[in-house]
């Protein structure tokens, strides 16, 4: 397998960034990772994972579709589209690697968004296997593997080198570009680690947690589970897990007045919203107990009922470290499951 | 800093109907010049200015916001303009804390009879803002003119 | 402590004093605490803890929890009184409706200052003798207790309860807290420094609006911000200038109310610091209109909603020192 | 780069229509004259005036009209006031056609049509009144039952007296909530008119309105032996985006924008009560 040593890393980077953008995890504060641009210098974060998912790049929180200008009775619509440029992303984990597939899903689907699609036609995923899960990781319970993490290229790390792995043509071409700067290496180590790894996933405290009880055949008894009252119970309805999570996809329409034109964007929505449903004359979703019900049932019961059972969640955890009251997918789903 | 003498910044000023907007008045029937980059917007009191009236006039391209009420004591509603000057004072001091160019804001007491000094209030503040060159740490790009 | 609560609740529910509970809930991990509203001794049995990560305030609940049929037992913490004084007085909760238990506060443990320090895999967290025993899949690892404490009790400004039916422990007094600290080092930056700062934190803002759900002062029943007729209601900050509006907007429209309860860091998923917004209008109000600490009575007017014909004039702004 | 269907094409209003005295019947043509698209019966488009906001409104012209399309709209948000306060020739941006369509060529054919709507819902029904109109052999029986608050809340009234009721292939059958001067007709509320004609249960039934009267009108038809696999309706939630990506108008596995907005009730008893 090709590799390249860990103390050449850099150099690799300032090769990838010549000739395309390149986005790395750098910490922001200790063990606090987000991904950033890559400027020469910059050391990749040692974190799990960024407290931003990476569906950033594909499906930005805010992206313009339009532009109009109108005088009097007449209306200009601009088409604001142009090709996107190449980029890499780099060390991207198992779970966001699975996430762009279940945006494809929506997103890729007819009437295909071409905003996504290009994006997506031109960012390559390099990956990078997980050595040191934390305990609110619970991706094995959606059948990923954090050794094996996907995307176009996958890159496992030995404790000393680095080793790639290409999964896709445009991951081929990848390393091909850089190949170079790689030399064949001995992967035998790979597979104790990669083992080790999976021992660890066996120890975690979620990793009893399974999916049995949920997809779309489950759909009106998980609806009309008296459960939900005491869950949604103290959820205050903020964004804070749709925003964090890599799979949610939910978007508004805005139009924006700038004084010299108007600009018509999207952007993050969430189900949590209590103005998410609101219409001239009602809301479908009135009290926080639908919305709070509404964003799970559509991972664990909607999403799957249209996806061929896939679920809409990654178990990536970041909502789970991140609600400002604990309240997250883990507990849902250990309350609604059969006993 | 480098001052673009050719610089002509955008100045709101927030005029309270009853005085302010009556000393502007008299200042231009005295024929005592203040320079056209100044827009009045009329208010029925100072105290009508919402802090978002101030950040929306940074926002679509203004490079100074002024606010002119009647004297303390002299208000029409008999204490509207009490209230503004704690919450402008704070208003400011916040924008000020979140490195908005101090001389960027200010509020000014004009009365209906004191056109000349509506006139050098913004005269002096037009200078001031002048120095300061275009707003750029308060604006929303989009609102740039092309 | 946790018993000496639990004994209590459980003796309010049996003698009718109350019909619920508010409290909080155990959670998958050692140190994630929900709050919840227990109605039976059992459920209290199963789940009810008390620990150093109940950080939660939970006054803003009772706003919605004191308009239900009967009475809830409230446990709050000294900072929480605030809250719950300041919502009192702005007739948001029905004082009525809410027996007050005040319980001894923190200085309460943010698991993120733990996992900063590259700590991971936690099952369980134990403060023995104040260093924190952290057990991880990976072996046992240890730090000072205060290193790890969260920053809304890092500095945190009483230990006294300013309203309460009883006391579980003993009461406390207002501490000379530092802080202002940070909100001073930041005025004596230049305005640049200053401003690089501040776009530095809030450039990371997602807008996920946790900050203003979970602040007992922002209780509006439609936020300006959510109000299509306000002319800026807007979703994600499209612009760096929204970012610092939506900020600054709520600061200011929580100034003088703000109890400085911390809450708004807390929950930020960002990090932002948030409560520096807040310190600096409490700072200003204190400095130019008197001392006033919101929520500690409940008749006081608020400094925005009052006056003195003598106020400062605003050029006080404009006058400091050099830019 | 393909068209992308979040980006609008242009259309313009060439007549407008007071109907009653707050809904207005607008007729859309593209800049060139003619249809900005074509569409089938119940579909619906996004229409929008840049800087106010974007809608979905059900397309009232039938597709057998070639000319033009219609779209009759009551005011009641922020958009829709200012679509009545607009002029004729005034642009708007339209995009579509969104959502499934009443199957008119398939379930439909050969049958007898009760159609049955109540205020503004008859906006969506008026497309497949039309569209069975002109394809007139392709139908049996028609029979429309239509019922508002007031005389002068019954939309398009002209065209129903002046062509529906004057229709001998059709029966048209319409009520007022409350007696009125001048109206000499049936008074009552839909759901009970609908019991009292008592219509043969071989009918297939088409039914809109408010959310409270198609409740009744299903449970009247029930009594009268009518099954759920017999009764169309259309929807309308919350949109933004039209195609099912944006997530709001979701409930249970349907998007209503996709997926609906029309639906027989033994398909919506089968989702969540959402709506």
């Amino acid at each position: 397998m090709l590799k390249i040593s860990a103390s050449n890393l850099n150099a690799l980077f300032d090769r990838i960034a010549e000739k395309q953008t390149l986005y790395i995890p750098v910490d922001r504060e200790p063990n606090v990772s987000e991904y950033k641009k890559y400027e020469s210098g910059m050391t990749m974060s040692k974190a799990l994972n960024t407290v931003r998912s990476a569906k950033d790049f594909f499906f930005p929180q805010t992206e313009n579709l339009a532009e109009f200008k109108v005088s009097g009775k007449t209306i200009e619509v601009k088409d604001i589209r142009k090709e996107n440029e190449d980029f890499v992303v780099f060390g991207v984990r198992a779970c966001d690697a699975r996430s762009f597939g279940i945006l494809d899903k929506v997103f890729l689907s007819e009437p295909v968004d071409s905003f996504y699609k290009n994006r997506r036609e031109h960012g390559t995923i390099v990956t990078m296997a997980c050595t040191r899960p934390a305990e609110t990781c619970f991706c094995t319970t959606f059948g990923i593997d954090p050794t094996v993490p996907g995307g176009d290229v996958s890159v496992f790390f030995d404790g000393e080198n680095y080793f790639f792995l290409d999964n896709t043509p445009k991951g081929e071409a990848f390393v091909a570009s850089v190949s170079d700067m790689l030399e064949d290496g001995d992967a035998s180590k790979l597979a104790e680690v990669q083992e080790n790894t999976r021992n660890i996933m066996k120890k975690l405290p979620l990793s009893g947690l399974s999916t049995d009880s949920f997809g779309g055949e489950r759909l009106m008894e998980h609806f009309n589970s008296d459960k939900w009252a005491e869950l949604s119970e103290s959820c205050f309805g903020c964004g804070t897990c749709t925003f964090v999570c890599p799979t949610c996809q939910c978007y508004d329409i805005r139009d924006f007045d700038t004084g010299n034109g108007i600009k018509r964007f999207r952007c993050w929505d969430s189900c949590m919203y209590s103005d998410f449903t609101k219409m001239a004359h009602g809301n479908s979703r009135n009290s926080q107990l639908e919305r709070f019900r509404q964003r799970f049932m559509h991972k664990l019961v909607y999403f799957p009922a249209n996806n061929n059972g896939e679920f809409g969640c990654v178990g990536c955890g970041r909502c789970l470290s991140k609600c400002p009251i604990s309240m997250n997918i883990v507990k849902v789903m250990k309350a609604l499951e059969d006993k | 800093m480098q001052v673009n003498e050719n610089f002509e910044p955008v100045i709101v000023a927030f005029c309270c109907n009853w005085c302010s907007y009556a000393g502007a008045d008299l200042s231009g029937t005295n024929r005592l010049n203040y320079p056209a980059n100044v827009k009045i917007i009329r208010v029925p009191c100072s105290c009508r200015v919402n802090p978002m009236f101030i950040l929306r006039a940074f926002q679509r391209g203004a490079d100074g916001v002024i606010i002119c009420g009647c004297h303390p004591g002299d208000c029409h509603y008999t204490s509207g303009n009490y209230f503004t000057r704690r919450r402008i004072t704070l208003l400011y001091s916040m924008l000020d804390f979140l490195g908005i160019e101090r001389n960027r804001t200010r509020l000014e007491w004009v009365s209906a009879a004191e056109g000349a000094k509506f006139a050098a209030v913004m005269n002096q503040f037009v200078e001031d803002v002048k120095k300061l060159g275009p707003n750029r740490r308060l604006e929303d790009l989009r609102c740039r003119k092309q | 402590m946790q018993e000496a609560m639990i004994k209590r609740a459980k003796e309010l529910l049996a003698d009718g004093t109350v019909n619920r509970v508010m409290g909080w809930k155990k959670g998958e991990f050692a140190y994630d605490t929900t709050p919840a509203v227990f109605e039976t001794a059992e459920e209290i049995d199963r789940d009810f803890i008390y620990n150093d990560f109940t950080q939660a305030n939970q006054s803003k609940y009772l706003i919605k929890e004191s308009r239900k049929e009967g009475k809830i037992l409230a446990l709050l913490k000294p900072c929480d009184t605030y809250s719950f004084n300041q919502l009192v007085k702005e007739h948001r909760i029905i004082r009525e409706n809410v027996y007050v238990i005040g319980i001894p506060g923190g200085p309460k443990i943010d698991i993120e200052k733990i996992k900063a320090k590259g700590i991971t895999g936690i099952t369980n967290v134990k403060n023995e003798d104040y260093t924190l025993k952290i057990e991880t899949i990976y072996g046992v690892e240890t730090m000072p207790f205060y290193e790890a404490v969260s920053v809304k009790c890092e500095s945190c400004k009483s230990k006294k309860h300013v309203v309460y039916d009883e006391l579980i422990g003993e009461g406390g007094d207002i501490l000379d807290s530092n802080r202002f600290d940070m909100v001073e080092k930041l005025e004596n930056m230049t305005s640049q420094e200053r401003y690089d700062f501040w776009r530095g934190e809030l450039s990371r803002c997602i807008r996920c609006n946790a900050c203003r759900n979970v602040c007992p002062a922002c209780t509006c029943e439609n936020c300006v911000f959510d109000n299509p007729k306000s002319g800026i209601d807007q979703k994600a900050a499209a612009d760096s200038f929204e970012e610092n509006m939506f900020h600054i907007i709520r600061a200011f429209h929580v100034a003088g109310r703000c109890t400085d309860c911390g809450e708004c860091s807390r929950v930020c998923p960002q990090n932002i610091p948030l409560h520096l917004l807040n310190r600096k209008f409490i700072k200003d109000i204190n400095c130019l209109y008197g001392e006033y600490q919101a929520g500690a009575d409940t008749t006081s007017k608020a400094p925005l909603t009052d006056y003195r014909t003598d106020d400062c004039e605003p050029s006080v702004v404009h006058e400091r020192g050099a830019e | 780069m393909n068209n992308d269907t979040l980006i609008p094409l242009i259309g313009v209003v060439t007549d407008i229509r007071q109907d009653t005295p707050d809904v207005k019947t607008f007729r859309v043509n593209a800049l060139e004259g003619g249809k900005v698209f074509e569409h089938m019966p119940g579909q619906c488009a996004m229409l929008s005036i840049p800087g106010v906001g974007e809608g979905m409104f059900s397309i009232t012209s039938s597709p057998t009209n070639k000319e033009f399309m219609e779209f009759s709209i009551k005011k009641c948000g922020c958009l829709t006031t200012w679509l009545h306060a607009m002029d004729v020739g005034q642009q708007i941006t339209i995009r579509g056609p969104y959502g499934n369509y009443f199957p008119v060529d398939t379930e439909l054919k050969g049958k007898d049509l009760l159609f049955i709507a109540g205020g503004i819902g008859l906006a969506p029904l008026r497309s497949v009144i039309n569209y069975v109109r002109d394809k007139r052999d392709d139908y049996g029986d028609v029979q429309i039952v239509y019922g508002s608050r007031s005389k002068d809340d019954l939309v398009d009234y002209k065209e129903i007296i002046d062509e529906w009721t004057a229709d001998p292939n059709i029966e048209v059958d319409l009520t007022i909530d409350n007696p009125q001067e001048g109206w000499d007709g049936h008074v009552g509320f839909v759901p009970n008119y609908v019991k009292e004609l008592n219509p043969s249960t071989n009918k297939t039934v088409l039914v809109c309105g408010p959310p409270i009267m198609i409740k009744f009108t299903l449970a009247g038809l029930k009594e009268l032996g009518f099954t759920e696999t017999q009764v169309y309706t259309t929807m309308e939630l919350r949109m933004k985006c039209g195609v099912g990506k944006c997530g709001r108008c979701n409930i249970g596995d349907k998007y209503v924008c996709k997926d609906g907005p029309v639906f027989r009730f033994d398909q919506l008893d089968a989702l969540p009560d959402e709506y």
